[in-house]
């Protein structure tokens, strides 16, 4: 197994504990957690696996994941301040169960 | 070879307890340890530029905010917080 | 672009134009909402007539504005269409005289009005339509602007009478746009043709083209008020007269009913029909139709709902012409179009009058109104005693094609049905006769008011002039100029003659 | 190539300066500054639409940078009819917007300040938004395509919380979801470049072999694309989103953002993914839209407020859209069932945008949306109501509106594929949507007008009005709007055009 392939299944590993975890966790932070973890996993995978055909490193996937990292800081930031709106406002840290069908 | 294998281990043994564990101050700084283990990945990666990015601001950036969160909706500290019975990972207390 | 092509938007627009301006009046100012109203319809009848006399000199006027890359939508105006335009156009500006008084001082009178326009520019649409998509977009349109003013009251009972008549003409609708569909994509776009698109189709299709007639039949049937397809008429009874009369003369129900003259001329070719055997099956549901209103009309103390199976019953005389075979019958089924406008739009302004002016609506308390309102029960009569067919009227000349189509088309049958439909007709309009001329008043009559004849002149005149059209419909139905003539071309040019 | 001035990279500057101005000015200006780059970006859409009529199709390098790094842009004859759409729509409910933001006067002081905060940012947020969605309609490569929806799920989030209220929750899921389906969407590009070396949409399309991390690929796409835009049965995140946002947001998603992902899915699978694609998977995604037209509109029918009701509207609308990938399966009905989806979601477009504009005028007016609180109101809202009833009578798709067209198409591709099942949807989907239609308009034109008639700010009327005639307008000029669908065609060439 090289180096490229181990990480990449680390990526799938993540991405599925990432995926399980962001479905069945009710707190807020903990979803938003699951959502890092999960943005992590696709990173890993990325890069894992473009870097299977030669030895030099491929500029194409390192660009992408880092606009991935900056994207997925905003998305943390703004998720958030939502949570801490909802929190003051109705006092709720995890998203209303039942929803309204 | 082998301490790359460690490491992705490492990386999926701290992914599984910061989702599962019940105390929310524990993942997050579960989750800053992933981060910083995950630019050590990168680095193996031969790709330190994300290696920079993830510590700087995958671990570091996201890490502040997460803690800053936290502090703000659970002042009172670490309140148990239990996935409903049978819909998530196993509570880990049986470690700790 | 010349007047062929411009006269068919123009007579679409005379009606079009004034319902959106309509609209945007306000409420109080009803001497503009008239007058833009009669001008209007008086635009449509001149414009009508011009068209008329180019036909004769042997014009054909056609609109085709692209609609999709492979269909236009057609304006197209020869012979059949413009009998139908003529008779909405006239009976439109009797109708909105008729309104004008009749919703003197009543609310959302800019709204009726609107969709009234509206309502009439969707009919001359179906009418002239020369493709099957135009006619489905045109249909359907008429479909919407009249459900306002089946609504219009306002009551539960209104918004009842408009839910079915939606469920009803929606569903028909949706069933001719799956017939359409069908239809265009097995053999392309169809455009109305004399003697039939469709006649050159090989056998292998022979199938589907016969599911298709159904289709299109059982859409169009619905509007038609085809039983078992008639279920929502009775209902729409709750709208104002005005509405009704239009309704059953002229707009929805002609609709459907001028819908199956086309698919049975123009889209199949009453040849081709013939080769698949659809003729039949149509002609029985007509006749079954007519049995059945007539019978149900008998049941009704109601005079609106009596007078609304009676229409489900005229309805289909003119299917069951247009589904014989032969020339003669064809005239009969075509002329009964005009004839049946003529005469129920004259039964609906008189119950709507009696309604307004005594506040009658059932027959058992129609006792004696004859003194009362000589001048109403006079046209009301006529046109009673035109349906059944009493000879010089209208009605006579339609039955006495009919009969004869049948005769000569080998379906004497066709006579029986005739014979006891007539005999219905009689047991359902001559007790009311009897009731209003003969019997004694309930009660006295509120006396009418001063300056007025037996109720206002908006409301008499309209009646009295229609009575006076189908009389000489029928007087002068060998005359060169009458309906039946026309009609006569028109059976001419579908029979290849 | 002498064309004289840049529309397409200009319909995408000039928001994103737009709504960078928009923040940093005071509100009033920033609503100014916002007016003002609608007005220029519906001349860039109108500018890029005649230029590809005259041009043809042409490919744009910003920076300097040739692809993959760079960021290139592409337009074809779909994307500007996407552009055109989000445009029209947008300037329509901007308009809207600055009366619907206005300060309204409140004894409490807390209402005012949120709605002065309203005020505040839906301007920098909805030109930000606009500027991703004309970047995802140009975009040319997938992980450009990533960046856009990133961006755009991450301005229509907090356009979403800006009612405040329950509205949070709602936003919050909706982030949730976005995310969830941007990441699988990068996942798929990660599959697909491993396999290929290649993010170029054209060049990709040329080289793709089928095999199992295609298909993986394809499948985390399209089913990340299909989570954003709320196919049934992932569409849970929809009705609250868009039911208790501003009605101008609402309009905005309803109308705009939720086409996005879709033309992304169209996108891939008409040009990328056709020689990997098979029988099955087209069925499976029309299958899901019947299931979504029949879910929808029952479910619309169940609802006692308008919003909620528009909102499983679009879930029961969308389903159409998605019911043409089975029908674009068999080749001789792909060009009909293609020009069909693109002219049901731009007819769509227009008359949910109205729809829920009206809505929100309605809102205004009484104070609340309840359906059973609406008698007598058509009166007193005429204009408002008759908005209603024209984007009403797209909903239903009857002529002459551009979904009775798009519906004629559909209806003709099916019934040469012998599709009676996709046939009877699509009639049922049909006679539903009158019928939620009508429990609106129904108790609205009922009885006598209650109260006074109402003082709503004639532009609200009015832009609600202008919406839903287009909608119904879509359906008659549908032929010179085909003629800009076809520069460039993605789909096959359809059959008694003019090339």
């Amino acid at each position: 197994m090289s180096l490229s392939t181990l990480y990449a299944m680390t990526g799938v590993a993540l991405f599925s504990l990432g995926f399980h975890a962001l479905l069945v966790q009710r707190h807020l932070l903990r979803k938003v957690l699951a959502l890092n973890v999960l943005g992590s996993a696709t990173f890993l995978l990325l890069v894992g696996m473009a870097r299977r055909g030669g030895d030099t490193p491929d500029p194409v996937p390192h660009a992408m994941v880092l606009t991935g990292i900056v994207v997925a800081v905003s998305a943390t930031a703004l998720a958030l301040s939502l949570a801490r709106r909802l929190k003051a406002a109705q006092g709720l840290v995890r998203l209303p169960e039942d929803m309204p069908e | 070879m082998i301490f790359d294998h460690v490491l992705a281990l490492t990386l999926v043994g701290l992914a599984w307890r910061l989702l599962s564990t019940s105390h929310l101050f524990k993942a997050v700084v579960l989750f800053i340890t992933f981060g910083l283990l995950l630019a050590l990945a990168w680095v193996r990666l031969e790709a330190p530029d994300i290696a920079l990015a993830e510590a700087a601001i995958g671990a570091g950036l996201t890490g502040a905010l997460l803690l800053d969160a936290r502090a703000r909706l659970e002042p009172r500290d670490d309140v148990p917080d239990i996935a409903p019975a049978g819909s998530g990972p196993p509570a880990p207390d049986a470690s700790h | 672009m010349t007047v062929t092509f411009w006269l068919p938007v123009a007579i679409l627009l005379s009606s079009f134009v004034p319902g959106v301006v309509i609209f945007l009046l306000p409420e109080e100012q009803s001497g503009a909402r008239t007058a833009l109203n009669l001008i209007g319809a008086v635009i449509k009848v001149v414009l009508v007539i011009g068209m008329i006399w180019g036909i004769t000199e042997g014009r054909i006027y056609e609109a085709r504005i692209p609609l999709l890359p492979d269909i236009d939508l057609v304006l197209h105006a020869s012979r059949l269409p413009v009998l139908f335009i003529s008779l909405s156009a006239v009976l439109w500006l009797l109708t909105t005289i008729y309104a004008v008084g009749y919703l003197e001082g009543s609310p959302h009178r800019s709204r009726f009005f609107g969709f009234f326009s509206l309502c009439v520019s969707a009919t001359t649409g179906v009418a002239m339509a020369g493709n099957l998509l135009s006619f489905l977009v045109f249909y359907e349109i008429l479909t919407l602007v009249t459900w306002p003013l089946v609504i219009h009251r306002g009551t539960e009972e209104a918004h009842q009478a408009g839910r079915v008549y939606l469920a009803y003409t929606l569903t028909g609708g949706a069933l001719l746009m799956v017939g359409i569909t069908w239809l265009h994509a097995l053999v392309g776009p169809v455009d109305f043709v004399e003697r039939g698109a469709l006649a050159g189709i090989g056998p292998d299709y022979h199938g589907q083209l016969k599911v298709i007639f159904a289709l299109l039949i059982a859409g169009l049937g619905v509007k038609a008020a085809l039983v078992p397809l008639h279920g929502w008429l009775p209902h729409a009874m709750v709208a104002p007269a005005p509405v009704s009369a239009l309704l059953h003369a002229v707009a929805v129900v002609k609709a459907g009913a001028f819908g199956i003259v086309r698919v049975m001329y123009d889209v199949f070719g009453i040849e081709f029909a013939t080769t698949l055997g659809v003729h039949r099956p149509l002609a029985l549901v007509a006749s079954i139709t007519i049995i059945y209103g007539s019978i149900q009309a008998l049941a009704q103390d109601d005079l609106k709902r009596r007078l609304a199976f009676s229409t489900v019953s005229q309805i289909s005389y003119i299917i069951l012409g247009v589904a014989t075979l032969g020339r003669l019958a064809t005239i009969g089924g075509v002329v009964h179009l005009v004839h049946q406008a003529l005469m129920k739009i004259t039964l609906f302004f008189c119950a709507g009058i009696l309604l307004e002016t005594l506040g009658i609506h059932r027959v058992s308390e129609m006792n004696g109104v004859g003194r009362r309102m000589p001048l109403t029960m006079i046209a009301f009569s006529l046109a009673a005693l035109g349906m059944i067919g009493l000879p010089p009227m209208a009605g006579f000349i339609s039955k006495w094609y009919l009969g004869l189509g049948g005769l000569d088309a080998g379906d004497p049958w066709v006579l029986a049905v005739l014979l006891v439909s007539t005999i219905l007709n009689a047991a359902y309009f001559l007790p009311i006769l009897h009731a209003a001329w003969f019997r004694p008043a309930n009660s006295p009559w509120p006396e009418a008011r001063r300056g007025e004849f037996e109720t206002r002149l908006y409301l008499l005149l309209p009646p009295l002039i229609t009575a006076l059209l189908f009389i000489l419909a029928g007087l002068f139905a060998a005359a060169p100029v009458s309906p039946t003539a026309w009609c006569h071309v028109i059976a001419d040019a579908e029979y290849g003659q | 190539m002498d064309r004289p001035l840049n529309w397409a990279v200009l319909s995408v500057v000039l928001p994103l300066f737009g709504a960078v101005a928009a923040f940093l000015a005071r509100a009033r200006a920033g609503q100014r500054i916002g007016l003002l780059i609608s007005l220029a970006v519906v001349l860039c859409s109108c500018g890029l639409a005649l230029q590809l009529l005259e041009y043809g199709a042409d490919r744009y390098g910003i920076g300097g940078w040739s692809a993959p790094l760079g960021i290139g842009l592409v337009a074809d004859g779909l994307s500007a009819v996407m552009l055109f759409m989000t445009a029209v729509v947008g300037a329509l409910t901007g308009l809207h917007a600055t009366r619907y933001f206005a300060p309204r006067l409140s004894h409490d002081s807390a209402q005012a300040a949120s709605q002065a905060h309203r005020r505040r940012y839906f301007w920098p947020l909805w030109l930000f938004m606009w500027a991703a969605l004309n970047a995802l309609y140009l975009s040319a490569d997938l992980f450009n395509l990533y960046v856009t929806l990133e961006l755009l799920g991450l301005s229509a989030v907090p356009l979403v919380a800006l009612a405040g209220g329950p509205s949070l929750a709602a936003a919050m899921r909706y982030l949730l979801v976005s995310m969830l389906g941007s990441l699988a969407w990068l996942f798929g590009v990660a599959l697909l470049y491993s396999a290929h070396g290649v993010l170029d949409l054209d060049r990709l399309s040329g080289i793709l072999a089928p095999g199992p991390a295609v298909w993986a690929a394809i499948a985390l796409m399209t089913g990340g694309m299909l989570l954003k835009t709320a196919v049934f049965p992932l569409h849970f995140w929809l009705p609250p989103a868009h039911a208790s946002a501003p009605a101008p947001v609402s309009a905005l998603l309803s109308a705009v953002v939720v086409k996005a992902t879709f033309y992304l899915v169209v996108r891939l699978w008409a040009q990328v993914f056709p020689a990997a694609l098979s029988f099955a998977a087209g069925q499976l995604l029309g299958y899901l839209g019947a299931a979504a037209i029949l879910w929808g509109s029952v479910q619309a029918l169940r609802q006692d407020r308008i919003k909620l009701l528009l909102a499983y509207s679009t879930v029961a609308q969308l389903g159409y859209l998605f019911l043409v990938f089975s029908l674009a399966m068999a080749p001789e009905a792909a060009a009909d069932a293609w020009r069909a989806a693109v002219l049901f979601a731009v007819a769509h477009a227009f008359g949910k945008a109205a729809l829920f504009l009206a809505s929100g005028n309605l809102l205004l007016a009484l104070g609340h949306d309840r359906i059973d609180g609406l008698h007598g109101v058509s009166a007193r809202l005429p204009i408002t109501m008759f908005a209603f009833g024209l984007a009403g009578v797209n909903l239903m798709g009857l002529p002459p509106s551009g979904s009775f067209i798009a519906k004629w198409w559909m209806l003709i591709a099916a019934l040469r594929g012998g599709r009676w099942e996709l046939v009877l949807v699509l009639v049922l989907g049909s006679l539903l949507a009158a019928a939620y239609v009508l429990r609106v308009l129904g108790p609205a034109l009922m009885g006598p007008a209650r109260g006074p008639r109402i003082a709503v700010p004639a532009l609200m009327e009015w832009t609600a009005l202008a919406l839903a005639l287009l909608s119904v307008l879509a359906g008659i000029t549908v032929s010179t709007s085909l003629r800009l669908l076809e520069v460039g065609n993605p789909f096959s060439p359809a059959p008694g055009v003019p090339q």
